[in-house]
C-alpha cells in the first residue's frame, strides 16, 4: 500500500495498462501537454509519448466514435471526456453504437472501450459541468458502469474496466480527485460488480456511491457516537449490480437508506429501492426505503445554492437518525 | 492513368460483372421476399449504384476495413461476404452474420473487413476513422473506407470524425455515395453546393467526385486515395454521384421527385454501362455475359433456398448475449 | 367525438395549434413532402406551407439546437426526431440547453419547444431503431415528458405541450401510429400531470406506460374473465408525475404491476416502485411490487427474438395472476 | 471603405475605448477577486481579445441577438449589459442577471438581445440559428451574431448549425474568434487551414479572416457579414485573429505555449493600438484618453462595491426555479 492522490491513482492505472498492453492508449481533450482538465494525467504524455496519449480537438462524438472502431480492430482505447456532462454530445456512439456492436453483430465482435469522465458537483461550475449522469448509462445494456469512491479502487476498477471486452464507462468524481488514500501497490485489479462494504452495523445499511460513500462513512462515525451503527455499502460498480451483497446488507439491519447525488427522479438508487421493494428485501425491511438524493433541480452556481441541492455529511446523519428512531 | 482499363482484362471484367449482378440480385431477391412478406423489418436498397461498392473494394485488400450503412448490401457483397449468410440474417436465421439478431441494418462480416452496416447515419464514419487510427498505431498498412451517404453530411458525426482524421493524417477514405438524396431531401438543395467534395476544402484534405455509374471512374478515384492513405498521405473525400431507383425504404412514395427523374436514372444503369464497355472492348462476348447473368442467377438462388432452410434465430440465449465474456 | 388514427390525432393536433398561434411550426427530417417517415405530417406542408412544416438536414442535435434559439425568441417550435433513438445525437441540446436555460438564466427566459419523436420496438427495425428511451428525458430537471397512448391523448396531450412554457418531449410509439379510437373535437388539451385510470378493478392496479397500456387493458379483459378484476393506470405524463393518483389506485387494490416496454433496468417503473416503495403505501401493499419490463438487451431484428423481449398480453396476465394468487 | 473610421470620429472613438476598458477592467476585477478567494468557480478570461466583441456589437441593433460562450465577459458587456449586474452575478448574489444560479458561464441579458453565455463549446451555435430562423419567421429583419471560439470548429453542433443555417439563408453570422487555442490545442494544428476561414468554403457561404486586434478590421468584416445577414443574404463566417493572455481557466500552466508568445501578442494590446490610432488621427487626447480610462476605472468600483452589497442568493425557492410557470 502507498498513500495516492485519486487523481495519481488513476494515472498510476492507466501507466500500468500501458506498460502491460501495449494496445491500450489514451485520447481526449487536454489530455497530453496541459496535463488533462483536472490533472489526472499529469507527465504521461511525456513518459508515454504523444501516439499513446493523444490530444484530440473538440469534437467527443468523434472522440467516442474512434475508440469503438479502435477497439473493434485490435486496440484497448481508453477515451476520456473532459466533463461527464460532455456524454450527451457522444450519447449516440456511446449508447447506439458501442453498447449495442457486440448484441447486434450477433457476438462477432467485442468493443473493449474504456470512457473516463469526472462528474458531480461542488466546484462552482454549474449546471453544464456538474452533473451525476450514471442513471443514463445504467440505464443501457450493453455497457458496464462504474463509479470509485476511493483512490484504491480509481486504480483497480480502472484496471479491471480496461481489462474488460466490453464498453466500460468509469465515472471519476471532481471533489475525489484530490483526496488520497492508501493504494494497492503494482497491478491490483478491482473486480466489476462487487459491492465494497466499508463498514458494517446493525441499526441500518446506507448504500451510497461516489463521493457520497466517504460522506456517509462521515455520517456513520457521528451517528456512531449517539449509539446508531450503519452499515455502508459502496456498489462501486453500477452494472453489472452486486444485488446480492446490498439486499443481504439491508435485510441484515432492516432499515434502508440510499444516498446519491444525483437528481432524485430515476436516478441509480430508484433501481436499487425497485430491486429491494420487489425482492425478498420486502418482507424482511422494518421501515420504508427511504432515498436522499440530489434535488430535482440543475446544479446553481452560487456556492450556498450548490451545496443546498446536494445531500451533505448533516442530511445522512439527519435522515439516518430520522430513519431509525421513526421505525 | 495508363493501367489497363478494367473493361479490358477479362479477368477482372467478369468479376466486377459477377460483383455487380450479385448485388442487384440480391437486393431484386430482398424486394420479392419482403414483398411477399417473408421477410419482416424495413429495407433499403441500393439497386442502380452498384458500380460503386464493385469499384471501390476492387482497390481494397481483404484485411482492408470497410464500415457501411443502413444501405449496405452492396458494400458488404463487394467486399467478399457470403450471400446465404447474408440472407440468412435478412431472414431471421439462427446462421446468418448477425445471428438474427442485426438484420439488413446491422449485417457485418467481420472476416473479410466489414466492420458493419449502420442504422444510425454517419453512425460508421467516426468508427471508420478509429479503425484506421487503430491500422496506423498497430503499424499496420490497413486501409478504412468509410461508405455513407449524401444524407450523412448533415450529421455532426461526419464533421467530428473528419476533422479528427485530417488532424492525425489518418489511413481513411470518406467515400460519399451520392445518390442525389437523404430520404427526401435533395443534397443538391441540403448543401448549397455544386460539386458536394468541396466539401473537403474546409478540412484541408483531397475531395474529388467522380461518376458514380462508371465503374472505372469509380475504380480510378479510389484507387489514389486509398493508394493516398496506404501511403501515410491522409484521408480523403471521394464523392461518387449516383441515383437509388427505388424508394428510400418500402414507406416512401417518391413524392419529392419525378417519374421521369427517375426514368433517366435508369438509362444510366451501371452495369449495362459496363457491359457496354466490356462488348466495346471485346473484352468479353454477349454469350459470356449471359453466361455470367446465369450464373450469379443460380448462386443466388441456392443462397435464398439454403438460407430459408436455415434454423430460425433462437431466444433462448438473449440475456447472455449483450456482453462479452470476460476472459477467466 | 370522431374517430381516427393515433397519427391523424397528432397530425390534426399540429394543424389546430398552428391555425391558433402563428408561433408554431415543425421542423424535421422529411416531415414535409415525404409527409413523415410515419406518415404523421402527411399533406400538412400543403396546408401550412413550407416555411411552417420545414424539412431539414439529417442533423437531429442542429434541429433540436435550432428549436431552442426559435423558442427563447419568440416562436413555438415543434420539432420532430425521426426515430426517438436518435435523440442521442441531440442530448445536448435537449438536456444541457433546453432543460436548464430557464433554471440558469435566473428565469429571464424560457423555452417552449416540443420534441416529438416515435419510440418503441415491434417494427423489426432493429436495436437503433426501436429503443424507449423515456427514462433518460425523466431523469433530466426542466423537461418535461409525455407517453400518449391513446389517439385522443396524441392529440390532447401534443395541444397541451405546445402550449407548456417548457420543453416537452413528446414519445409517440410507432405501433400506435395505426391503431385508432375516439378523439375529441376541436382544441381539447389534456392536462400534463395527471394520470388516466381506464379501467377499476378491486384485485391489483397495472400502471402501464405507452403501448403497454392497450397491452394491459386486454389483458384486463382477460382476467376478469377468470374473475380477476384489475385497475389500469395511465400516467400519460412521465414528468411531472401524478404520484397521487398512482399511489391510491395502489392502495385501493394492495397489489402493484408495472409494466413497460423499456429495459427493466433503470426504466420509468423503477421510479413508480421507489416511489412506492418509500411512501404511505409501503404499509399498505400486501404483496411486493412486481415489475414487468422489457428485457435488459438491445432490441433483435428477428421478429421472433423481438417478440420475447418486451411485456405481451399474456406476460401481463401470467404475472397479474401470480401476484394475485401468490399474495 | 470609404465610411469614416472609427478612430476618426470623437463619439465612436470615445465609445470604443469606453467598451474596451470596460472589458478588461471587468475581467481585471474578476481576476483579483477570484485571487483573493472572494469568488468561486471558474473563469475564463478574454484579456487581450477586448477588439473583437467591442467591433462586432457596434454593428448590431440593440433588438439584435448575439450568443455567447464561456469566455463571455466582453460580448455581455459590448452588447450592453451592465457590469454591475453582472459582477453581482458572478458574486453570486440574487441581484445577479441569473440570480446566482449561472455565474460567468450562463450569464445572459436578454433585454439586450443576448441569449447567453455557455458552457457548453459550440452549444450557441444552433441556438444563434435558432434565433435567426425565428427572425426571419416572424419577419423582422433581426440578426443573430453567434461568437464562438476556435475550438467549436471541432464541434458537430457548429457543423449541423451552419449546414441548415446556409440551407435556409438564415440571418446569422458565425463570429470564430481565434485566440489560437482551445483550451491547449493549436487551431493551426487542430484544422489543417492556414485560414481558418476556408472552412466557409465547404458550406457555400462566405468566409473572412482579419486582424481581431485591429478594431476596424473587425468592425468592417463584421459591418459587411451583418448587412449581408439583414439585407436576407444568409450567414457567413467571419474568422477574427487574436489572443488571450491569460490561461485558459485557472487550471492553466501554460504548458502548450511559450512566454515569448504571450509576449509578442501582449505588444499587439488591441486597446493600446487603437488609442494609438486616435491619437494619430488627432480624434482625440492624451488626456482624454486618460480621463475615459479613470472613467471606466471609477464605474467599474462602484460596480464592484454596489454588487458585493447585494443580498446573497436565496436557495430557499430552487425547486420552483425549474420550470416556467404554465399561465392559468
Ligand atoms: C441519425 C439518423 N438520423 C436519421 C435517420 C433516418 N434515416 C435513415 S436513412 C436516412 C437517409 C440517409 O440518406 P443518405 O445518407 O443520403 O443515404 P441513402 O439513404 O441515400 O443511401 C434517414 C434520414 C437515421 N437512421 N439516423
Ligand atoms: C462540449 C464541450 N467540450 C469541452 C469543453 C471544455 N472546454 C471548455 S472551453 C474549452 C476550449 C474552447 O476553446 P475555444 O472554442 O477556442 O474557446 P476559447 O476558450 O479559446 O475562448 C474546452 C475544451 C466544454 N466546455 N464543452
Ligand atoms: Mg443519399
Ligand atoms: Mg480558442
Amino acid at each position: 500500500m502507498s498513500e495516492m492522490t485519486y487523481a495519481e491513482a488513476v494515472r498510476s492505472a492507466l501507466a500500468i495498462a500501458m506498460e502491460q498492453d501495449e494496445r491500450v492508449f489514451l485520447m481526449g481533450e487536454d489530455v497530453g501537454t496541459y496535463g488533462g482538465a483536472f490533472g489526472v494525467t499529469g507527465d504521461l504524455i511525456h513518459r508515454m509519448g504523444a501516439q499513446r496519449i493523444r490530444d484530440t480537438t473538440i469534437s467527443e462524438l468523434g472522440i467516442v466514435g474512434m475508440g469503438v472502431g479502435a477497439a473493434m480492430t485490435g486496440m484497448r482505447p481508453v477515451v476520456e471526456i473532459q466533463f461527464s456532462d460532455f456524454s450527451a454530445q457522444a450519447m449516440d456512439q456511446i449508447a447506439n453504437q458501442a453498447a449495442k456492436i457486440h448484441f447486434m453483430l450477433g457476438g462477432a465482435v467485442s468493443v473493449p472501450l474504456v470512457i473516463r469522465a469526472p462528474g458531480g458537483s461542488g466546484t462552482g461550475a454549474a449546471a453544464q459541468h456538474s452533473q451525476s449522469l450514471e442513471a443514463w448509462f445504467t440505464h443501457v445494456p450493453g455497457l458496464k458502469v462504474v463509479m470509485p469512491a476511493t483512490a484504491d479502487d480509481a486504480k483497480g476498477l480502472l484496471l479491471a474496466a480496461i481489462d474488460d471486452p466490453n464498453p466500460v464507462v468509469v465515472l471519476e468524481h471532481k471533489l475525489l480527485y484530490r483526496t488520497s488514500g492508501p493504494v494497492r501497490e503494482g497491478a491490483e485489479r478491482t473486480p466489476l460488480g462487487v459491492a465494497a462494504v466499508p463498514r458494517r452495523g446493525t441499526d441500518l445499511t446506507i448504500v451510497a456511491t461516489g463521493v457520497q460513500v466517504s460522506r456517509s462513512l462521515e455520517a456513520a462515525e457521528q451517528l456512531a457516537q449517539e449509539g446508531i451503527e450503519a452499515t455502508v455499502v459502496d456498489p462501486r460498480t453500477l452494472k453489472p449490480l452486486d444485488e446480492e451483497t446490498i439486499a443481504a446488507e439491508a435485510i441484515a439491519t432492516g432499515r434502508v437508506l440510499l444516498v446519491q447525488e444525483a437528481v432524485r427522479t430515476l436516478g441509480f438508487m430508484s433501481e436499487v429501492a425497485a430491486l429491494l421493494s420487489e425482492g425478498e428485501a420486502f418482507v424482511h425491511l422494518k421501515a420504508p426505503i427511504r432515498r436522499l438524493t440530489g434535488l430535482d433541480v440543475p446544479i446553481p452556481y452560487a456556492p450556498q445554492l450548490e451545496r443546498a441541492v446536494v445531500p451533505q455529511v448533516e442530511d445522512i446523519v439527519a435522515a439516518a437518525q430520522t430513519l431509525v428512531r421513526e421505525w | 492513368m495508363n493501367a489497363p482499363k478494367i473493361a479490358e482484362d477479362a479477368g477482372r471484367a467478369r468479376e466486377s460483372l459477377r460483383t455487380m449482378w450479385r448485388i442487384r440480385r440480391f437486393e431484386e431477391a430482398v424486394e420479392e421476399l419482403y414483398g411477399r412478406g417473408l421477410m419482416h423489418g424495413t429495407m433499403h436498397l441500393s439497386i442502380g449504384q452498384e458500380a460503386v461498392p464493385t469499384a471501390v473494394c476492387q482497390t481494397l485488400r481483404r484485411d482492408d476495413y470497410i464500415t457501411s450503412t443502413h444501405r449496405g448490401h452492396g458494400h458488404c457483397i463487394a467486399k467478399g461476404a457470403d450471400p446465404e449468410s447474408m440472407m440468412a440474417e435478412l431472414l431471421a436465421k439462427e446462421t446468418g452474420y448477425c445471428r438474427g439478431r442485426g438484420g439488413s441494418m446491422h449485417i457485418a462480416d467481420t472476416a473479410t473487413g466489414n466492420l458493419g452496416a449502420n442504422g444510425i447515419v454517419a453512425g460508421g464514419v467516426p468508427i471508420a476513422a478509429g479503425a484506421a487510427l487503430s491500422a496506423s498505431m498497430r503499424g499496420t498498412d490497413q486501409v478504412a473506407v468509410c461508405f455513407h451517404g449524401d444524407g450523412a453530411l448533415g450529421e455532426g458525426a461526419w464533421h467530428e470524425a473528419v476533422v479528427l482524421a485530417a488532424m492525425w493524417r489518418l489511413p481513411v477514405v470518406f467515400l460519399c455515395e451520392d445518390n442525389h438524396y437523404g430520404m427526401s431531401m435533395s443534397s443538391r438543395r441540403a448543401f448549397g453546393l455544386a460539386d458536394l467534395s468541396d466539401r473537403a476544402r474546409g478540412y484541408g484534405i483531397p475531395g474529388v467526385s467522380v461518376d458514380g455509374n462508371d465503374l472505372q471512374a469509380v475504380h480510378d478515384a479510389a484507387a489514389e486515395a486509398v493508394g493516398r492513405a496506404r501511403a501515410g498521405e491522409g484521408p480523403s473525400l471521394v464523392v461518387a454521384t449516383t441515383y437509388r431507383w427505388r424508394g428510400h425504404s418500402k414507406s416512401d412514395k417518391n413524392l419529392y421527385r419525378t417519374r421521369e427523374e427517375i426514368e433517366e436514372w435508369r438509362a444510366q444503369d451501371p452495369i449495362v454501362r459496363f457491359e457496354r464497355a466490356v462488348l466495346e472492348a471485346g473484352t468479353l462476348t454477349a454469350t459470356d455475359l449471359e453466361q455470367i447473368g446465369q450464373e450469379v442467377r443460380s448462386e443466388l438462388r441456392t443462397a435464398v433456398q439454403r438460407a430459408h432452410a436455415a434454423p430460425d434465430a433462437r431466444p433462448d440465449d438473449l440475456l447472455e448475449s449483450v456482453y462479452a465474456e470476460v476472459d477467466a
